[in-house]
């Protein structure tokens, strides 16, 4: 097992992975920040190395000062958390030639993955179901026919895109030219690679994404499904598992097809296969996610194994101690990511400082958050305050657990707003508590005036 | 906590390796040396250092620890940080005269330093003149960034 | 089901008990003494009525101003949490007499339960072990006799007693007569009632108990056993389940001979039958609490049983909807009770106001607690803050999960000191971590002195 | 949270569902009505009033409400407090004159009413003297501990 293990990462996925690495008895070193410098990871953590100033480029993206930190610190591995270098094969291929485990899949892998266009060829020869589309190389007027095969409306997204930029969607043939340009520019400007490609799109499709445990001697086992539906500006604000409109028989079809498609790419770690469910109950891939997700914890708690301990295992090479068999789901888990922002001006980021800060407590209820009273809330970083996830037998005792936990929570201080009382309306919403919503549940609450 | 008692040709056993080896842990932890545990049949080995007398892993925010002399030169000096964390070298290679020494005028954009990430050499160069008061870090020392390196007061010729 | 339930307790359990209803849809009215007045129950109360001075014999202690605030807000149901009136046969008649449902035992129940006499009286003829002993009707010689015949040590303990008060343990035959009389005079004075037992004194015990669901209808299901060795001044301070010694065999035959016991005793409601083990792995009945008890997180935490739930399911005329097999255990939890207490000084309550307070989160930890930044901790009532509760799928992970929590956990202000460090040395002494300790396992590490 | 789309004719009738009780909800709650949701098919109503505007469900720790001129008036008053909770009465039985009105002088350790709780009738006492100001606890009223009852002022004559 590893001695130390450096935390590339800031926030409560920071604090997460120190968490499991002092349980498991290793040393964990925090590379930060200069905005970070008074968090809770930096002052629990076993060292701290200040990498850079506030702006992600120069300290959380910044392979160089991340990795002179680990070798200076003497730490034999790195945990990327989730976002800034977790997915980029670059990142990897460096900690490799400076003798550093990188905790998650090798290079290759995110490299084959990580690309959406390469991703979707190998989904396709791994016998996983897509949506009718393709890659265009060719020019737009290719690509235009592409899109007329497919039939309308379609989406335009970049290859090396991720988080819900570069995509556009195109309802009529005759916006296709324009679409198909302005995102290629857009994937240039945000990714450096102007590759795109044309997908049918789905008006209003459900979100479900499967959880993959794979070590490096060919062992590979699910921990089921979660349902991630609830987004707003296609990022994530709910997540549930199981998935409620799935049955289990379902859920354990999928799960097995995601493990034969991971063995097939030759996945290491932890990881996750997305998909979208159309209005007919049919799976489509769209992604893998090569890292562990923000939503991890809602597995943690129906299955009772704990993700950041089973990647610190797979990195230092152990084979894993879990078979399919052992994994039993009980129960439903449900989690609220609570943002620093206003939904009533489009989600928009707030920032200030948090005078009051009372986290929810009690029976099946779990919170993990870097914020305290006293806790800055800045500009420079994803918005996410706290994750709050629930269990419970049932998913109605589970929906009643969370709006009672969102309820006792208190986050207050000037300049600071919430989504608490915006995920309380959705888990009141009849659409949500009936599991009959699609990612477009946000727009339709927004765009429907309050009388 | 405490040692469990052990049987007394145990005891003996144990108190002679505490008693060889407390001297070597002493200098191995941040502080004083403030408790030993051991315990017996299983083998548990707790050893505990009096708290760091500064923030211990906090990073060096603000170079002026005050108290000291060199703190209240510090006072009114001004600091070159480092650019970057990396290991920070004063000379242009080994064995060669380092870029400043203690009492050297230092003049605004002057190459003060080298710090090294990944291979690369980066230049380090002060923003502002003056005469070099102090050398903080040492050379070859790993730096992170902004720790401060030398610390210069101002000087009306620089 | 109930339309109003009255909250008649303070600190974590009144927000406890408060959090089921809510999720119950159950509106909750809080009784408060004016000392509570600000405290987060009240906060996130339907309705709070204020019913006395701080002092409990004025509020908390007084069925007359729980009663009226029950009646004047239209309640229909009254929780006591436990301590103050939860165990009070007479307070559970009163209730009855004003149409109220103490959510608890019938009176009688507690009557015959309560008393450890008849309690004692009661397990022998349900089947339990108990220690040599026996009740003192006859004078200090006869006493004395029975003393004899059981054999040094004994100790003398007050039938009506509870919570290690009037309680005297006597190694010689001739220190016996003065034991009696100090013990008979202090339990007159603290319970209003002389009367007392000598029984057998183990020196080197562990404390072991059963957890138990009865519903009206005769159906009685226990949820496995807690081990509540780690005691302070006879308080607990450490439990875990399930116990470390017992194979799940032997906890199964206590299970059932428990529930064979409760069904004997016509035992409505949760209730914990208390035994202790012997060093030869014995059990003796000791007492049964009637009550919710500060530690059920931890079978929470292994069964996903909510107990307020079943309680209120229970106390509402609903039959079981778990059945014996339903009750499937999994993996070790374990509770640390964080008191404003200083044990250097003999774990003495110590009072302040609290500036800094940030709870352990993340995963498998669940927090008990009604403090926040700002909390006044004052020696009006029990020192608790707040309960740490963590899982693990063993009891290593889940001893290494515990300290963790208890590390990162923040509680500052002016005259506060807590249990925290103690606690810590507690997980980490090698007699515990071997699950080799008895109750004697405090003082012990309080009377060898720091080298 | 807004109302489900709903089929015109179901439509229909849910809007004049919702006409007809609105003015009706409107009275029964602590502040105006801020929002109603109707959801069709399965019937989920969702009816939620303004934030009250005081505290709420807290305790009446403070009897002086800011800005009514009665709160004013109270300022500088002698409160006679509840001393449990229980049921305000303010005659000796039903129909009988009440133990003080407005402009009464009443003298230290005079009786000003009862609160009853579990059918014991305890008298409520003026510790302080003074003239009635005020009568603040309705006859018959659910009180709670330390809840003012009356406000007096004082009165030379007391």
């Amino acid at each position: 097992m590893f001695t130390t293990v450096l935390i590339a990462n800031r926030g409560e996925i920071a604090l997460r992975v120190l968490r499991t690495c002092r349980e498991m008895g290793i040393r964990t070193v925090v590379a930060h920040s200069t905005a970070d410098r008074d968090t809770p990871a930096v002052r629990l953590a076993d060292e701290a190395v200040q990498i850079g100033p506030a702006a992600p480029r120069r300290s959380y993206l910044n392979p160089a000062a991340i990795v002179a930190a680990a070798l200076q610190t003497g730490a034999d591995a790195v945990h990327p958390g989730y976002g800034f270098l977790s997915e980029s094969a670059e990142f990897a291929e460096i900690c490799r030639a400076h003798g550093l485990t990188l905790i998650g899949p090798p290079p290759e892998v995110i490299a084959r993955l990580g690309d959406k266009t390469s991703a979707r060829e190998f989904a396709k020869t791994a016998g996983l179901a897509v949506l009718p589309g393709g890659g265009t190389c060719g020019g737009a007027a290719e690509a235009a026919r592409t899109a007329a095969a497919i039939g309308y409306p379609v989406v335009v997204k970049a290859a090396a895109g991720g988080g819900g930029r570069a995509m556009t969607v195109v309802h009529e043939p005759g916006d296709f030219a324009r679409a198909h340009a302005a995102t290629r520019r857009d994937a240039l400007a945000l990714f450096g690679d102007p590759r795109v490609y044309v997908e049918r799109y789905l008006d209003a499709a459900r979100h479900v994404e499967v959880q993959v445990l794979a070590d490096g001697h060919g062992n590979v086992v699910h921990l089921g499904a979660r349902d991630c539906t609830v987004q707003r500006r296609r990022q994530k604000l709910i997540e549930e598992t199981p998935p409620p409109t799935l049955t289990a028989a379902a859920v354990e079809r999928l799960g097995a097809l995601t493990v034969r498609a991971a063995l097939t790419a030759g996945y290491v770690g932890a990881g996750t296969f997305e998909y979208v469910l159309d209005e007919h109950g049919a799976c489509h891939f769209i992604e893998v996610n090569c890292r562990l997700q923000v939503e991890h914890p809602i597995t943690e708690m129906v299955t009772g194994v704990d993700l950041v301990r089973e990647q610190l295992l797979i990195a230092a090479g152990r084979p894993l101690s879990l078979r399919q068999q052992d994994i039993v789901s009980r129960g439903v888990a449900i989690e609220c990511r609570v943002n620093a922002e206003d939904p009533s001006r489009g989600f928009l980021p707030t920032a200030g400082t948090i005078e009051h800060f009372v986290p929810p407590g009690g029976p099946f209820t779990r919170v993990d958050t870097h914020a305290s009273a006293g806790a800055r809330v800045t500009a420079d970083y994803d918005p996410l305050i706290a994750k709050v996830a629930v269990w419970a037998p049932d998913r109605a005792q589970a929906l009643a657990r969370a709006d009672r936990a969102l309820e006792e929570m208190v986050v207050q201080g000037p300049g600071v707003r919430t989504g608490l009382p915006f995920l309380r309306e959705v888990l009141a919403h009849p659409l949500f508590r009936y599991a009959k919503h699609t990612t477009g549940l946000v727009d339709q609450m927004m765009s429907t005036p309050v009388p | 906590m405490t040692a469990e008692p052990a049987p007394s040709q145990e005891g003996e056993r144990v108190l002679d390796w505490v008693t060889r080896h407390a001297a070597r842990l002493a200098g191995t932890g941040p502080a004083p040396l403030r408790r030993i545990t051991v315990s017996t049949a299983t083998l548990a080995v707790h050893v505990e250092w009096a708290p760091p007398p500064a923030g211990g892993a906090a990073p060096p925010a603000c170079p002026a620890v005050e108290g000291t002399p060199a703190a209240a030169a510090r006072q009114d000096a001004i600091m070159v940080t480092s650019p970057m964390v990396g290991t920070f070298y004063r000379a242009r290679e080994p064995g060669a005269a380092p870029f400043v020494e203690i009492g050297d005028l230092v003049e605004p954009g002057q190459q003060i330093g080298i710090v090294e990430a990944m291979k690369l050499m980066n230049a380090v160069q002060a923003e502002h003149g003056g005469r070099v008061a102090e050398v903080i870090a040492a050379d070859g020392a790993p730096v992170q960034y902004e720790e401060p390196l030398l610390a210069l007061v101002p000087d009306d010729r620089a």
